[in-house]
């Protein structure tokens, strides 16, 4: 009975929570992300040293952080699988997997167009963009595990054990640009010594990185609702089948 | 005559890849009892010997009397068999493992294959495999059986050699669950319960 | 269990000696890459020179990636497995003698042989022990990290992608330090090796518990 | 004859594109060869430069020997070669598909990406073409030589040691002269082209007739 | 009456690995006739099929009838099933090889097979997977069977089925070389030879 209860019941009122959520977020991810463009493409000021290409720190850097944080996610829900053997979990972290994809790509592209003007070259191997163009393929990875076992049961835990050693990146993504002397500049807003960049670039920053954070959600809680109705979609078809 | 069970199976259900191969199947194996499977092809026999032997999961009850020996000897349609080793070889190698002391010398006359000793096991016939696996089979001191189509490509000869081979594992208190689509002769063994499953 | 350990190992170690197939692979392909360095850069000693450490690495890399696929392949095809599983042999031992087997013939030999391909390749003694050193932790991760990767690809369809997306995140980062460090031991630094062994520790106890549950779901 | 010849190349790259399995493994596995080198050279944009050619090279003959082993391997374990061979399928077609897509999926993709590459590593333009048409005339080659050894390895048990100690001798010589051919392009000398040409344009006949000769030895 | 002969098979010997297998096996098959090859396990059976299938060499006579279709049709342990490909990608690829014309609704239909026409053929049971071969068989034009132990493992309705399915061949002017260890009940054919080999 409890079992049951677990495994259907469950994403059931997951689902009844999660779709006024999903509305409410798709709606707040078009305007935060509406608004913040328009304050990082006109209103905010140009740099001082980069003139009109540090607009796109306001598509690189909130990116970024999404897809730090979209990894640090499916770590977590990788671990609260692990331990309570939930399937909401899993779900959540494996549906995360292609947003994950997108964000790290978006950064990865913004970031090498971002370095042409900047650093005079789209690509160095610095500590920095290395571990995160291994973050990509670990996202890859875990893609590639989440699509061959789509339609059979095992691989569960394989996923959720190779996320959770994929994890490993994290803080080397984190802490690269302090460890080792790169390229790519430290951290002057996420750091124990507060912010060091000015409000008017701070604010479209930060409303460019809610509107995305807005925007993972919806998409997270989309892809979610479906998986879980195709999944008592077939319930239901076996149970059809067996009367 | 209450005999004690070596193993219960009650309301087993199996799902692979979310599709349900069996439902419901309930039995008990006692110690002197064999349990045939029936059932057409794909509805599930090797499957139940594959729960009950730890494998694959399911739904239910499976227990195992930890009483006796909870050891399982399984042999199926693989039977790890290393294409590259010599029956010598695979045989000392699943001796030691099951810590096995006899002499396997007499198992090996019992099948015939003696002149076959040195022969990689990829040069056998697929009789001569399956004999091979019974081989491995009577090294296990185990009381629970289970036996995928034992006798299915096997010769007069053999055939009844390993019925004699199940009535005596039987007469000296342990169970066999076999599954087969021949009939098995078990003239011996009074203790024979079919399950039926589709 | 030390019998049981034992049993397997030597087992193990008579399928790597006999079985001329596995042991002389791995280093046989060593052999090749090293072999194909210098050949393919056409002559220009002072080139090879400076790649010589890298080179050793990546030969070393690839002669664990090439043996890595056929790990647990034959046990798991012919039904080994299933049966060690059924007979209730625990799986940690069958991990560990793998991977002590594994590295004991694929990275043992290259490190091993590897002051002598430095020579060969950059014609002088500095760094050996350098190089040593850092294989000497490196090949052991190398083959750690490849055991989950090398379950992994049993029971699935898609055994070269996830072959290849899986290492590439996790093998380059052991490279890249396994390179630096060797830059950083003529300096008299070593915080790289101390990374590399802290990273070889916390491998050795969660990676085999990884394989574990990845082999035990490629059974059903 | 043609019918049976579309009919099996289809079926050919069916495997490879949907099974995902083969297709990527080749590439990917090219991929990751070439992210290894300037990882683990450790930033030095000028070695990187030099070696360029020669690792681009490199990665594609790893890349073609990581693949050759599955060529005839799947076939042949369950069967399916015996049918052809019962049922009088001539075995050129067989061999000569399998020759097609190998090297469409493998040397063919490593073709395409060799410019894109060599920019990457070398961040230079020049040599573009004279390492495109050596790689044209060199993948198929490794290709073609990889057949009789594919089919050699599959009847024993030693294929480890078959698959390098042959690879060696005879893969060796292509590579060094399509390395040479790419610094000869840009002095304008052409010899080595005409020489892998020549071993090309022989090899198309005997390789394949060897390769159908193994394969039949192998069935027994 | 005397029939004209599919295949004549004159002092068959052959060795693998400089080991004699069998010796001085000689019969003829003729159109609608049946030969039965019976022997102990590992007596080389399977390997006369492999030797008439051309697959391995032999000292000795067979002589192939050339009037005829000169086709053969084996169905033996490997079965070129590959593990990935669905049921009906498989029947489709070799519908195409052997020119088949018709629709193979009928036949698949026919072993049941319709509901796992999208299942990789790994999925498959044991009886499922010979259902599958015998499939294929039906799609060769050929006048020659070879079935290497055709009835084993599989459930008593396929067993009729398959039988069949010979019986019809036959009928049409085809001959069967068969390995069985079972009895295979060929009730409406009169033409059938035994040879036994040891
Ligand atoms: C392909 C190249 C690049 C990659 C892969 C990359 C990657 C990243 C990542 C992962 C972060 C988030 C780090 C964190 O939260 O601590 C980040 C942040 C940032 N990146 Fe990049 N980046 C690239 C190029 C650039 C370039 C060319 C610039 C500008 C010169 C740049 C400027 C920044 C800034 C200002 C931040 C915010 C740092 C903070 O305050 O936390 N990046 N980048
Ligand atoms: N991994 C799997 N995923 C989905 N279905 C499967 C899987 N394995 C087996 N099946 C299906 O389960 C059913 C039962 O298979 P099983 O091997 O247990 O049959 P069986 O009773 O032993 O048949 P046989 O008499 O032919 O050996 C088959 O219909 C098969 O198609
Ligand atoms: N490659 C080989 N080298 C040497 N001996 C072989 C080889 N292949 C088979 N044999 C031997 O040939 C004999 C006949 O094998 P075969 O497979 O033909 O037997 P079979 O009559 O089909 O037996 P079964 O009824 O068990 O299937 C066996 O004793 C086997 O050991
Ligand atoms: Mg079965
Ligand atoms: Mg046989």
């Amino acid at each position: 009975m409890i079992k049951y209860f677990h495994k259907f019941a469950n994403p059931v009122r997951f689902l009844k929570l999660a779709i006024p959520i999903k509305k409410i977020s798709g709606i707040a991810a078009f305007f935060t992300i509406f608004i913040g463009l328009i304050f990082a493409l006109l209103l905010s000021p140009p740099d001082y040293q980069q003139k009109e290409t540090v607009r796109i720190m306001y598509i690189h850097v909130p990116s970024a952080w999404m897809s730090l944080m979209t990894y640090g996610f499916i770590f977590l829900s990788s671990v609260f699988f692990l331990i309570w053997r939930f399937p909401l979990f899993l779900i959540l972290a494996k549906e995360s997997v292609p947003i994950g994809i997108i964000f790290t790509f978006s950064a990865l592209i913004s970031g090498a167009l971002w370095g042409k003007p900047t650093w005079g070259t789209y690509w160095v191997w610095d500590a920095r963009l290395t571990s995160f163009l291994i973050l990509f393929f670990i996202f890859l990875g875990l893609k590639l595990i989440k699509d061959t076992f789509s339609n059979s049961s095992k691989g569960n835990y394989t996923f959720a054990y190779l996320s959770l050693v994929g994890g490993f990146n994290l803080p080397i993504i984190k802490f690269s640009v302090d460890w080792w002397n790169t390229l790519h500049q430290p951290a002057s807003i996420i750091r124990t010594g507060g912010i060091s960049v000015s409000n008017e670039m701070l604010a479209p920053l930060f409303l460019m990185a809610l509107g995305l954070f807005f925007l993972f959600i919806y998409i997270l809680l989309v892809s979610v609702e479906i998986n879980i109705k195709e999944k008592s979609l077939i319930n239901f078809r076996d149970s059809l089948k067996n009367n | 005559m209450s005999k004690e069970y070596l193993l219960e199976v009650k309301n087993l259900s199996c799902e692979r890849n979310y599709k349900l191969i069996f439902d419901n199947v309930s039995f008990k194996l006692c110690s002197g009892g064999v349990v045939l499977i029936n059932g057409n092809n794909g509805s599930g026999k090797s499957s139940i010997l594959m729960c009950i032997s730890g494998i694959l999961e399911y739904k239910g009850l499976i227990k195992i009397n930890k009483k006796y020996n909870d050891k399982i000897g399984y042999v199926g349609h693989k039977n790890a068999l290393c294409e590259e080793d010599t029956i010598y070889e695979y045989l000392t190698f699943w001796k030691k493992i099951y810590n096995y002391k006899k002499d396997f010398n007499y198992v090996i006359n019992f099948f015939d294959l003696r002149k076959y000793l040195e022969i990689p096991i990829k040069f056998l016939s697929f009789g001569q495999k399956k004999k091979l696996s019974f081989l491995r089979l009577q090294m296990i001191k185990s009381q629970i059986w289970l036996l995928d189509e034992p006798i299915s490509g096997l010769d007069k000869r053999t055939r009844s050699l390993i019925i004699n081979l199940i009535t005596k594992h039987i007469e000296k208190g342990g169970g066999v669950i076999a599954t087969s689509h021949q009939i098995i002769n078990l003239r011996k063994v009074k203790n024979i319960m079919r399950v039926k499953i589709d | 269990m030390t019998r049981l350990f034992i049993l397997l190992l030597s087992r193990e170690v008579k399928g790597y000696l006999f079985n001329t197939n596995k042991s002389w692979f791995a280093l046989g392909f060593f052999l090749l890459c090293i072999l194909i360095f210098p050949l393919s850069l056409g002559g220009s000693e002072d080139l090879l020179k400076k790649i010589s450490i890298s080179s050793i690495w990546i030969c070393a890399l690839f002669a664990n990636l090439i043996s890595l696929e056929s790990l647990f392949k034959e046990d798991y095809k012919n039904g080994t497995l299933l049966q060690y599983h059924i007979n209730r042999i625990p799986f940690f031992i069958i991990v560990f003698t793998k991977f002590i087997c594994h590295w004991l013939f694929t990275g043992f030999p290259i490190i091993i042989l590897s002051p002598l391909f430095l020579i060969f390749l950059s014609g002088s003694y500095e760094n050996i022990l350098g190089l040593f050193y850092s294989l000497l932790i490196g090949t052991p991760l190398f083959s750690l990290i490849g055991m989950p990767i090398s379950a992994l690809t049993l029971g699935s369809a898609a055994r070269g992608p996830i072959l290849v997306f899986l290492t590439i995140p996790f093998f380059l980062p052991i490279i890249i330090f396994g390179v630096l460090s060797v830059n950083s031991f003529s300096s008299g630094s070593f915080s790289e090796y101390y990374l590399l062994c802290a990273i070889l520790s916390i491998g050795i106890i969660f990676l085999p518990y990884i394989t574990i549950k990845i082999l035990k779901e490629s059974l059903e």
